[in-house]
């Protein structure tokens, strides 16, 4: 479904991405483990277009998105919800799910998102009106992750949802992730809780300074000692 | 015993109506190594920032050897405010008084007879009294009411208008006139006084101020001044230390340049007022082209030596050495003269650190020092924050990097979702279980 | 032609040219003297040249707010005309203060200075486009204040006239007042240089440096941002209080107080955008360019626009003056978008203008 | 007295309405692309330049009824249409390449395209047309005719006046305020513009086309700017090829003082700025109006630094 094939970026004269490549199939959870500043979210940038890879191939179902604008890659069903909320803070919630479905024009379909969203968060429906920066940091990343849903993604990009999290919250925003994927999204999942997401996921890429260095399935990775030592605090 | 090094207490920040950090304790004694750890965004950046001085706490102390790091009301501080306020009160005054006709009233009626600053100062106490004053105007002298809106009689000079205005009964109109311009000088002092506070109150902690008091530190995203060199990223962070010296006074030695261009000029000079035929203008005109012309090439040679003195040439001197001494200590004096952009990335976490170290902290706070390092730079990290314990200066650190923080760390506060959640040794902490339930991982899989 | 520009230019050529016209400058008052006295008629060059050494005095106090200090500065005239203004006042007959020249030139810094200082206290720690707001509404509340207090500014006649340059009597009688201002001029003009190159090199350059690199970072490493730039501000505010002083001096007038309106600190930025912010150089050049242009260029094509037009000459646009805004303005729009480091740029510079944004996420 | 104040209210109501008017021109582009559009201030001079253009062609002078209605409405829809138009190109030729350019690059830019624009304001100001005067006074100040009825709507006998322009210039901003309001708060580019100020990269995720939403608000602030000035010009009836530079400067400092990027506050602050303005004007003297406005922006500057309605912005660090 996705394709990054030895992807290369920078930012100025600082390598950050060093020739990645990785590939998402349909119907997966593929997450994407490292540390801080490995490149984990650079790679996300550059799959949704805010940031051109300096070389390298990127497709998604066939085409070639490097040259597409974001918001030509997001029709095509590349959805990103970004690292650290990044919701709307002065728009109600209600409107920051209308601009999760800014470029879909079925009305119906639309409208039955709305109740699918509201079904998997309840509390986004009680806060309907409220402004979304007064939402608690749960909340917005709930409302991030409903709002990318509103643009009826085909794969989903998830960058750190647990950041900032209490850990029951956590736990119920994987639980989403799970059933957003039963119900036919395809996930990628970038983390830094890495037990987490390798407990989820179908297969993991571990990145480390700008490369990937280990790849395999979730059991694997997480039974893996070099992953144990350097991600799960052991 | 002696207060801690830094005392964090209840500390708050509210962003909007999130919180990102909520009543946190933190301690840190002097000459330990102590971390902060927790999941991403669980308010360690903030709280670093809240003690650098960034953000304004929205309630909670910071304390640093037992002071508060807020900048205390001084002297100096009281009489800048008094300053700030003396003068908008004086603009307002002079504003409502019309400094346009005070000036007519008082400069240019004292013109004539002659400069006498204390009649100048008299006739303008008068005038901001709102008393009748005479005003020049078309060659005559009037004498005006003191609110400036009725000519009480005219004179042909200004010493029959004095005596014009000294026989005038009090001005009962001039009351208001005098309330108002009372009224503006009171609200122009209280606004200048209130606007010099509240600039003093956001103030009264910054980067600077903290920097200044011994704390020092690095940043998440790398933060270096990256058009400059290795060596000057280091010599910014000493500038404090450098001590004070005129940067141009010159050492007056060489001048070679100077003395054949003054001769140069000397001789264009005598030829132009000889071909002139006038023998007597030579010697101004020789002594002002040598005047330019040797000023002018002065100038010239030490702007082009950059002539400094032979104080701030040693300073400069001294410096260098003290910044490569650090370089040293870091392991990258080979890159001295390289662009800090151009180093590697792993090399320019360390220039952070080198160029925090050069503020000569106390407190040296590093903000994921290890991330993007690979496992044998890592290494070479905790070696080096161990090496600067040993410099004397106490450490804290941000890390997720358990390695690092499991094996350097006195002491480690755990921080989960803006709280506090647990404190303690290395040991202890790994082995707290709400600790383990909410960052390190609750199964069993060690 | 091409080929031959581009060799030169790689030798230095261009640079050693430069050189030899700046060494040339001292002797122009001595060359016009001995071309009035063999031929009977001057040159007149020194006139232009002291207006060219006043507007790079300015353009230099400029890019010690700008270039060195990144502080976006549009409202430069109003210092110049607090400098202009100042030594009306301390000099013109009417007035009982009467300190001359060297009084004058002495006073107009520290008045223009202190402005500075008084300005920028408050201000300097805003958003920097702010600070770019509030110093062109200064400099539109100066200009509009000169005209108002008329009985002190005299207000559109302005003061005059202005003392003479007072010298010793024997060296007046030989060279005369107009020399004397060009003579000190000039040696203002290269102390100004000369000094500002030292403070390029000196801590407080590097200071400048850091500062513009990363304002958070350098506070952080214990710089005082607000007071760096405070002195860069009220600093770059007394040199121009100077240029001001000399300008009207030379003038013999205050001028018109809409003399120093808004264009005027634009076109004064226009020529450090031109030669290349925060180089000494470029400013110089920049200085030259825009004079050069408004003195020379610009009279020469409207008589031969006019020839082209022939018949009414009252139309707006055959007086090529009328296009100076125009050409300004496009100058400004191409030199950001094809070189936005100025034709003769300082190295450092020019590199921080093509970084992309840093934020490294 | 009280005759006094509430005229000065009625005076102060009408500047402020034009401030407001082009304030949001500035604080809209202000809010997205975090520049002052020193152009916008010029965008509002030309197009009164060529609302006068167009009063002459229609020879509206001395029309009434029904032809006054009809020619007035369709010169504002011009005049917007340019403004919208002018704005959009600028936007496109100059600041769009400049984009990810240091913030210095833009505002210089928009500095020299004010300085284009006014020159052209001179030169269209001497095009030899009657309503100019003949053209033979470039640099004049340009009469702008009178041509809405003047007569006091509170009866001849009152000490107050209210002319039907006083009304025009308020109840006509007031719609279109009203208007502006609806569209961004309820349209989907409304939305987008507001997602797009508060987070462009968020705004790009969403698929949102931040381009043609910054074209797009650059087109809304030029209609603004046009219609504010067939507004202004029918009311001081007097235009000048500099008068964009005082204005601008006046409406940015109100967008400033009512925190800059946001809409409410633009308008609150060019009222204000306008009371302000009519009230300094009657009880300090016209002269300091400049001087006391600017005094005001400096001590909200220091108190408020965001502006009245204004939220803090924190750097990230």
């Amino acid at each position: 479904m996705l394709n990054v094939a030895n992807m290369s970026a920078s930012y100025g004269a600082i390598d950050v991405l060093k020739g990645i490549s990785l590939r998402v199939e349909e119907g997966e959870i593929v997450t994407l483990i490292g540390a801080n500043g490995a490149g984990k979210t650079t790679t996300l940038m550059c799959i949704s277009g805010l940031h051109k890879p300096r070389s390298g191939q990127l497709t998604f179902l066939g085409q070639d998105i490097v040259p597409m604008a974001p918001h030509h890659i997001v029709r095509l069903g590349l959805v990103q919800s970004p690292e650290g909320r990044k919701v709307f803070p002065r728009m109600t919630v209600a409107e920051n799910l209308e601009m999760g479905a800014y470029t879909r024009r079925d009305p119906d379909g639309v409208k039955t998102d709305y109740e699918r969203v509201y079904s998997l968060f309840p509390v986004l429906q009680e806060r309907k009106t409220q402004p979304a920066g007064t939402l608690s940091g749960g909340e917005q990343q709930m409302l991030a992750v409903g709002r990318a849903m509103m643009a009826k993604p085909r794969l989903l990009l998830l960058d750190e949802p647990s950041l900032g999290l209490a850990p029951l919250i956590v736990a119920r925003i994987f639980e989403v992730i799970q059933t957003l994927n039963q119900q036919g999204t395809t996930v990628l999942l970038v983390e830094q809780n890495a037990r987490m997401a390798l407990r989820i996921a179908h297969r993991g890429y571990v990145l480390e300074t700008g490369t990937v260095t280990m790849e395999g399935t979730g059991v694997e990775l997480l039974a893996d000692s070099r992953v144990q030592a350097a991600y799960l605090g052991e | 015993m002696t207060a801690p090094l830094l005392e964090v207490r209840k500390l708050t920040l509210k962003f909007g109506g999130l919180t990102a950090v909520s009543e946190v304790d933190l301690t840190v004694q002097e000459g330990e190594v102590a971390a902060v750890i927790g999941p991403n965004g669980a308010g360690k950046t903030s709280l670093f920032n809240a003690i650098t001085g960034i953000y304004e706490p929205t309630s909670g102390e910071v304390l640093l050897g037992g002071e508060d790091v807020r900048e205390p009301m001084t002297r100096r501080h009281l009489v800048q405010q008094a300053l700030a306020g003396l003068l908008l009160g004086t603009m307002a005054l002079l504003a409502t008084a019309n400094i346009d006709t005070m000036w007519l009233a008082v400069v240019k009626n004292r013109a004539e007879p002659g400069f006498s600053a204390g009649a100048m100062a008299q006739e303008a106490v008068r005038y901001l009294q709102a008393l009748p004053r005479i005003e020049p105007r078309v060659g005559r002298f009037f004498v005006v009411s003191g609110d400036g809106k009725t000519t009480l009689g005219t004179a042909k000079t200004r010493q029959e208008a004095l005596v014009l205005r000294d026989a005038l009964p009090p001005q009962p109109a001039a009351a208001t006139a005098r309330w108002l311009r009372l009224l503006a000088l009171v609200v122009g002092t209280a606004v200048g006084v209130a606007a010099a506070r509240a600039v003093w109150k956001r103030t009264r902690r910054t980067p600077t101020s903290l920097a200044r008091r011994g704390v020092a530190r690095t940043f998440q995203n790398i933060r270096l001044f990256h058009n400059m060199t290795v060596l000057e990223n280091v010599l910014v962070a000493m500038d404090r230390h450098l001590g004070h010296t005129q940067p141009w006074t010159h050492p007056s030695r060489r001048l070679d340049t100077l003395l054949p261009l003054g001769l140069l000029g000397m001789l264009l000079a005598l030829v132009a007022t000889l071909r002139l035929g006038d023998p007597a203008g030579a010697l101004p005109a020789i002594l002002l082209g040598a005047f330019l012309l040797g000023g002018i090439a002065y100038l010239v040679h030490i702007g082009r030596r950059g002539a400094f003195s032979q104080a701030t040439l040693a300073l400069e001197a001294a410096a260098s050495d003290k910044a490569l001494e650090l370089l040293t200590f870091v392991g990258l004096a080979q890159n001295a003269n390289d662009l800090s952009r151009n180093l590697p990335y792993g090399y320019q976490r360390r220039l952070e650190i080198a160029r925090a170290l050069a503020t000569q902290p106390r407190l040296l706070l590093l903000d994921e020092p290890a991330a993007g390092m690979n496992p044998s730079e890592t290494v070479a990290l905790m070696h080096l924050i161990r090496q600067i314990r040993d410099r004397g200066v106490t450490v804290l650190l941000i890390e997720h990097h358990m390695r690092v923080v499991m094996g350097i760390s006195d002491r480690i506060t755990v921080l989960v979702h803006g709280k506090r959640i647990a404190e303690g040794t290395a040991e202890e902490i790994r082995n707290n279980p709400s600790v383990i339930e909410a960052y390190l991982g609750t199964d069993g899989e060690h | 032609m091409a080929a031959l520009w581009q060799r030169l230019q790689k030798q230095g050529g261009i640079e050693l040219l430069i050189r030899v016209v700046l060494l040339l400058y001292p002797f122009f008052p001595v060359l016009d003297w001995a071309v009035q006295s063999l031929t009977g008629q001057g040159i007149r060059l020194d006139r232009q040249l002291v207006n060219i050494f006043i507007f790079g005095l300015l353009a230099l106090a400029l890019n010690l707010q700008v270039g060195y200090a990144g502080l976006l500065q549009l409202g430069i005239a109003a210092f110049f005309a607090i400098g202009a203004m100042t030594t009306g006042v301390l000099t013109v007959e009417k007035y009982p203060f009467q300190l001359g020249f060297w009084g004058a030139i002495l006073v107009a810094p520290v008045m223009a200075g202190a402005a500075g200082l008084l300005l920028g206290a408050p201000t300097l720690r805003l958003r920097g486009d702010y600070l770019a707001i509030v110093t062109l509404g200064f400099g539109e509340v100066m200009r509009i204040v000169l005209l108002n207090l008329e009985n002190i500014t005299d207000g559109p006649r302005g003061l005059n006239p202005i003392a003479e340059p007072w010298l010793p009597v024997f060296v007046k009688d030989t060279i005369g007042a107009e020399k004397a201002i060009y003579a000190f001029a000039l040696f203002a003009l290269v102390a100004a240089v000369v000094l500002l190159r030292l403070l390029e090199r000196s801590r407080l350059g590097r200071a400048f440096v850091a500062l513009r690199e990363d304002e958070l970072a350098a506070a952080c490493m214990g710089l005082d941002p607000a007071r760096i730039k405070l002195l860069a501000f009220a600093g770059g505010a007394a040199l121009a209080g100077l240029a001001g002083a000399l300008y009207a001096t030379n003038l013999t007038t205050t001028a018109e107080p809409n003399t120093y309106d808004f264009n005027y600190s634009v076109m004064v930025l226009c020529c450090l955008i031109i030669g290349g912010l925060g180089s000494l150089r470029g400013a110089l050049m920049g200085a030259l360019l825009l004079m050069g242009f408004d003195n020379v260029v610009s009279p020469l094509l409207t008589r031969v626009l006019q020839k082209a037009i022939g018949g009414d000459s009252n139309f707006v646009m055959a007086s090529f003056s009328n296009w100076r805004w125009i050409i300004f303005g496009a100058a400004l729009v191409l030199m950001m978008r094809l070189r936005p480091e100025g034709l003769w740029p300082s190295r450092r510079i020019a590199k921080e203008l093509h970084e992309p944004p840093a934020e490294v996420a | 007295m009280l005759d006094t104040i509430l005229q000065q209210l009625i005076i102060g109501l009408t500047n402020g309405m034009v401030f407001a008017l082009v304030a949001l021109g500035y604080t809209m582009v202000y809010g997205i692309l975090e520049f002052i559009n020193f152009a916008h201030g010029d965008v509002f001079m030309l197009t009164s330049f060529l609302a006068l253009t167009l009063v002459g062609l229609f020879d509206l002078q001395g029309a009434s009824g029904a032809s006054l209605a009809g020619g007035l409405c369709l010169v504002i829809l011009t005049c917007a249409l340019f403004g919208a138009g002018l704005n959009y190109v600028i936007d496109r030729l100059v600041y769009k390449p400049l984009r990810k350019a240091p913030k210095l690059a833009p505002l210089v830019s928009a500095i020299g395209v004010s300085f284009i624009l006014q020159n052209l304001g001179l030169f269209w100001g001497g095009m030899p047309l009657k309503v100019f005067g003949g053209g033979n006074q470039a640099a004049a100040p340009k009469a702008f005719p009178d041509i809405l009825p003047a007569h006091n709507l509170l009866g001849a006998g009152s000490g107050l006046t209210l002319m039907p322009k006083d009304v025009l210039v308020i109840g006509a901003s007031l719609v279109v305020m009203a208007a502006l309001y609806g569209v961004v708060r309820f349209s989907k580019l409304g939305k987008a513009m507001r997602a797009t100020a508060q987070d462009p990269a968020a705004a790009r995720l969403m698929g949102i086309d931040v381009d043609q939403v910054i074209g797009a608000t650059f087109l809304v602030g030029g209609g603004l700017a046009g219609f504010a000035a067939v507004i202004y010009s029918l009311y001081i009836n007097t235009i000048h090829y500099q008068m964009g530079y005082q204005n601008g400067l006046y409406a940015f400092t109100a967008a400033v003082v009512g925190g800059i990027g946001n809409i409410p506050g633009a308008v609150l602050g060019g009222l204000l700025l306008g009371l302000v303005r009519a009230y300094s004007d009657q009880f300090i003297g016209a002269q300091w109006q400049p001087a006391v406005l600017f005094g005001i922006l400096i001590l909200i500057l220091i108190f408020r630094p965001s502006g009245l309605l204004g939220s803090t912005a924190r750097e990230k660090v």
